[in-house]
């Protein structure tokens, strides 16, 4: 169980990491928001789910928690959908191959 | 299993300033909203890891829910008014010309 | 400081903080500067929180992720975001730099008069700090102290500091409010708003019905539980009011003005104060002091202490209706100009 | 009807919350969920039709399917890693605007598919209209595969009422 919990924590941190890569790296405004949108989604829950299984805690905090991971889980794309409808009818110009 | 907390802690804490790159290049206020976004919600996660170091989770549990619930309503709000005003002008952020 | 277990964070969180508070200062459109601000005070949130005041810590994450930056976004979504470049030369920085120099060093000129960070000895943890500690659980059976010294032993400041939320309700009403007759006479109409698209937020109005119910339930949860977790009604009532708020963006604010008309908004934020201070007079007609609720102890079921239990909900109550309602009124003011029609 | 089973609905969630079962604490969850309850019956339900088998079974469904995108979501996170960390990355990048017609009927099922655009891997949806979904996806190959074996999987939970 520990040995799962320090798994997922880290794995989390891995993926946030990619997150962040993405995020600084890729070159325009709608890819960006692939990298947040997907990495900052999983990247959260399994750091959660990484402490659930890492610290002795009661069922009542564990199910609390997971209400947390259900909420992420609905707001996070719901947040990113709303920026990239936000970015594309203010018109952020796409990036594009034969453009470099 | 604490200072494995505190190093995943230390890593997030890390990765947000990385993070906060983007928030200062923009170039777009959208930009700086993903960014805002990735950091709100790795907020979560540290409100969690203080709650596991002080070993009184379930206070920190409650503000972490709170924050789960209320923390994309400040990139719909602002997407809402990029969706009504359709005005997104890359802005040059470290006190050069200011956009009229 | 080494002795917190978390003094890594601390470090790094004020270098946070400062950088945030720098870029949101530096950001020359006004909407990027809300939406850095808005970090900044995720960061002040978990600082809070690495303090160990977890209530200050929730009334942060509730005020900074709820409603504040929605006030900003929705009070520019009726000014713009753009500003005027400063006509002011070079004489003028100088003397702004002058003044705020010598303000500084006034302030910290105090600093060495204050004690230690947390010190034993100081004032506040010799005397009265230790007073509420031994005594809260006997007096009140409240565990989470701040609750009681905030609604019980102080009770005067938080009535007071109710009635401050109240009265900025009612000043941005009194400004903003424009009255539709006048607005034909007088000034030209307004901008024409693009016109509401219902097809266009289909996900977050369907998320919105997903989120809304739970925000509210866990709202009146920080409300009822403010005795033993951290929270209570300032927390709750902000969460409760960012509920209705988020329901007024991802659906429209008339939906929001037909479930609440103008008039019973107002009347509730005024009801909200109205309850906290019955409840001081009835215990001055119980034969107390004003807010002593152990006098309360034959209206209210149990003993003394759970009287005095029993009182701090009541008023924890009334401080969230009139939070609650003020945030409402706040910003439907904001989002539609005082014209209460439609908005953000 | 519905304020029965909102009520049911929030009052699970308040004992979890609560976590203290003597009658005060019980009696004002049940005072905090019929509250809710009366104010929020519309926004949680709002299908008439549904029976509550038919419901039972759609949660059933709709926990099979979490399963599933949880994997997906997984799944999703390696190509963006592989993507931004790839030294090529202008090369394996060709964004692009795809536009798709929806053949689901309901808000609810239309909000899960946008929803799982947005977490599956290389796609995010930008709008919906309608029947109309306009999806921005991150390299050609994912962008010829929408709306994928997701559509038929949520139409197959959800569509159906009782």
């Amino acid at each position: 169980m520990h040995f799962l919990g320090y798994t997922l924590i880290s794995t989390g941190l891995v993926f946030f990491l990619g997150t962040t890569i993405g995020l600084l790296r890729f070159p325009d405004f709608y890819t960006r928001m692939h990298a947040a949108g997907k990495g900052d989604t999983l990247s959260t829950v399994m750091i959660l789910i990484g402490c659930i299984c890492l610290v002795p805690m009661s069922l009542l905090l564990a199910i609390k928690i997971l209400l947390i991971i259900n909420f992420i889980f609905i707001g996070s794309p719901t947040a990113t959908h709303a920026m990239m409808d936000a970015g594309n009818k203010a018109g952020a110009t796409p990036w594009r191959k034969d453009s470099k | 299993m604490n200072t494995f907390i505190t190093t995943a802690g230390v890593a997030l804490i890390g990765l947000m300033l990385l993070v906060l790159i983007r928030a200062i290049k923009g170039p777009t206020v959208i930009d700086r909203l993903v960014a805002i976004n990735v950091i709100g919600t790795k907020s979560i996660v540290l409100l969690l890891f203080a709650g596991i170091l002080f070993g009184q989770l379930e206070m920190f549990v409650d503000i972490a829910l709170g924050y789960g619930l209320l923390n994309y309503i400040v990139s719909i709000a602002a997407s809402r008014y990029y969706q009504h005003r359709k005005s997104l002008e890359p802005e040059h952020s470290h006190g050069g010309s200011p956009v009229s | 400081m080494s002795t917190l277990p978390i003094w890594q964070f601390d470090v790094l969180l004020l270098i946070l903080v400062v950088l945030f508070a720098v870029v949101a200062l530096s950001i020359r459109n006004l909407m990027g500067a809300a939406v850095v601000f808005g970090a900044y005070s995720f960061m002040m949130c978990l600082i809070w929180a690495g303090m160990g005041a977890v209530d200050v810590a929730f009334t942060e994450a509730a005020v900074g992720a709820g409603v504040s930056t929605v006030f900003v976004v929705s009070t520019l979504y009726n000014t713009g975001a753009t500003v005027q470049p400063r006509t002011g030369g070079l004489a003028f920085k100088l003397f702004i730099g002058v003044v705020v120099t010598i303000a500084g060093a006034f302030l910290l000129s105090a600093l060495p008069d204050f004690p230690e960070w947390g010190a034993s000895d100081s004032p506040v943890n010799a005397k009265v700090a230790p007073y509420y500690i031994l005594n809260t659980i006997a007096d009140s059976h409240v565990p989470n102290v701040v609750t009681s010294v905030l609604a019980d032993y102080r009770g005067f400041d938080t009535l007071l500091e109710t009635t401050v939320v109240f009265i900025a309700c009612i000043a941005i009403y009194s400004i903003l409010r424009i009255d539709k007759a006048k607005l034909e006479v007088g000034e030209p109409a307004a901008a024409p708003v693009p016109r509401y698209d219902p097809g266009d937020s289909l996900i977050v109005r369907q998320a919105s019905r997903f989120m809304v119910p739970f925000m509210q339930l866990f709202a009146l949860y920080v409300i009822a539980h403010g005795h033993y977790s951290p929270g209570g009604g300032f927390q709750g009532g902000v969460i409760l009011g960012a509920s209705l708020i988020l329901l007024a963006i991802s659906f429209d604010l008339k939906s929001l003005l037909r479930q609440w008309s103008e008039k019973t908004l107002m009347l509730l934020v005024a009801a909200g104060v109205f309850l906290y201070a019955a409840v001081g007079l009835a215990c001055m007609f119980m034969g107390g002091n004003y807010l002593d609720y152990g006098f309360l102890d034959s209206i209210l079921p149990g003993e003394k202490d759970m009287a005095r239990s029993h009182g701090i909900l009541l008023v924890e109550i009334g401080v969230g209706i009139t939070v609650m309602f003020s945030m409402i009124a706040i910003h439907i003011n904001l989002a539609s100009n005082g014209r209460f029609d439609r908005g953000l | 009807m519905k304020y029965l089973y909102s009520f049911v609905v929030l009052f699970m969630p308040w004992l979890v919350l609560s976590g203290k079962f003597d009658s005060l604490h019980v009696g004002m969850g049940v005072l905090c969920s019929s509250l809710v309850a009366y104010w929020c019956a519309n926004l949680l339900f709002q299908e008439k039709a549904a029976t509550l088998g038919g419901r039972l079974r759609q949660l059933a469904g709709f926990v099979g399917y979490m399963g599933w995108l949880l994997g997906q979501v997984i799944l999703a996170n390696l190509h963006v890693f592989r993507v931004a960390l790839s030294p090529r990355m202008n090369e394996l990048l060709s964004p692009q605007m795809v536009e798709f017609d929806s053949t689901l009927e309901k808000e609810l099922s239309k909000f899960i598919l946008a929803n799982s655009i947005t977490l599956t891997p290389g796609t995010v949806t930008v709008r919906v209209e309608g029947s109309r979904f306009l999806v921005h996806a991150l390299t050609d190959s994912v962008a010829c595969g929408l709306p994928g074996a997701m559509e038929k999987r949520i139409a197959k939970i959800f569509e159906r009422t009782r």
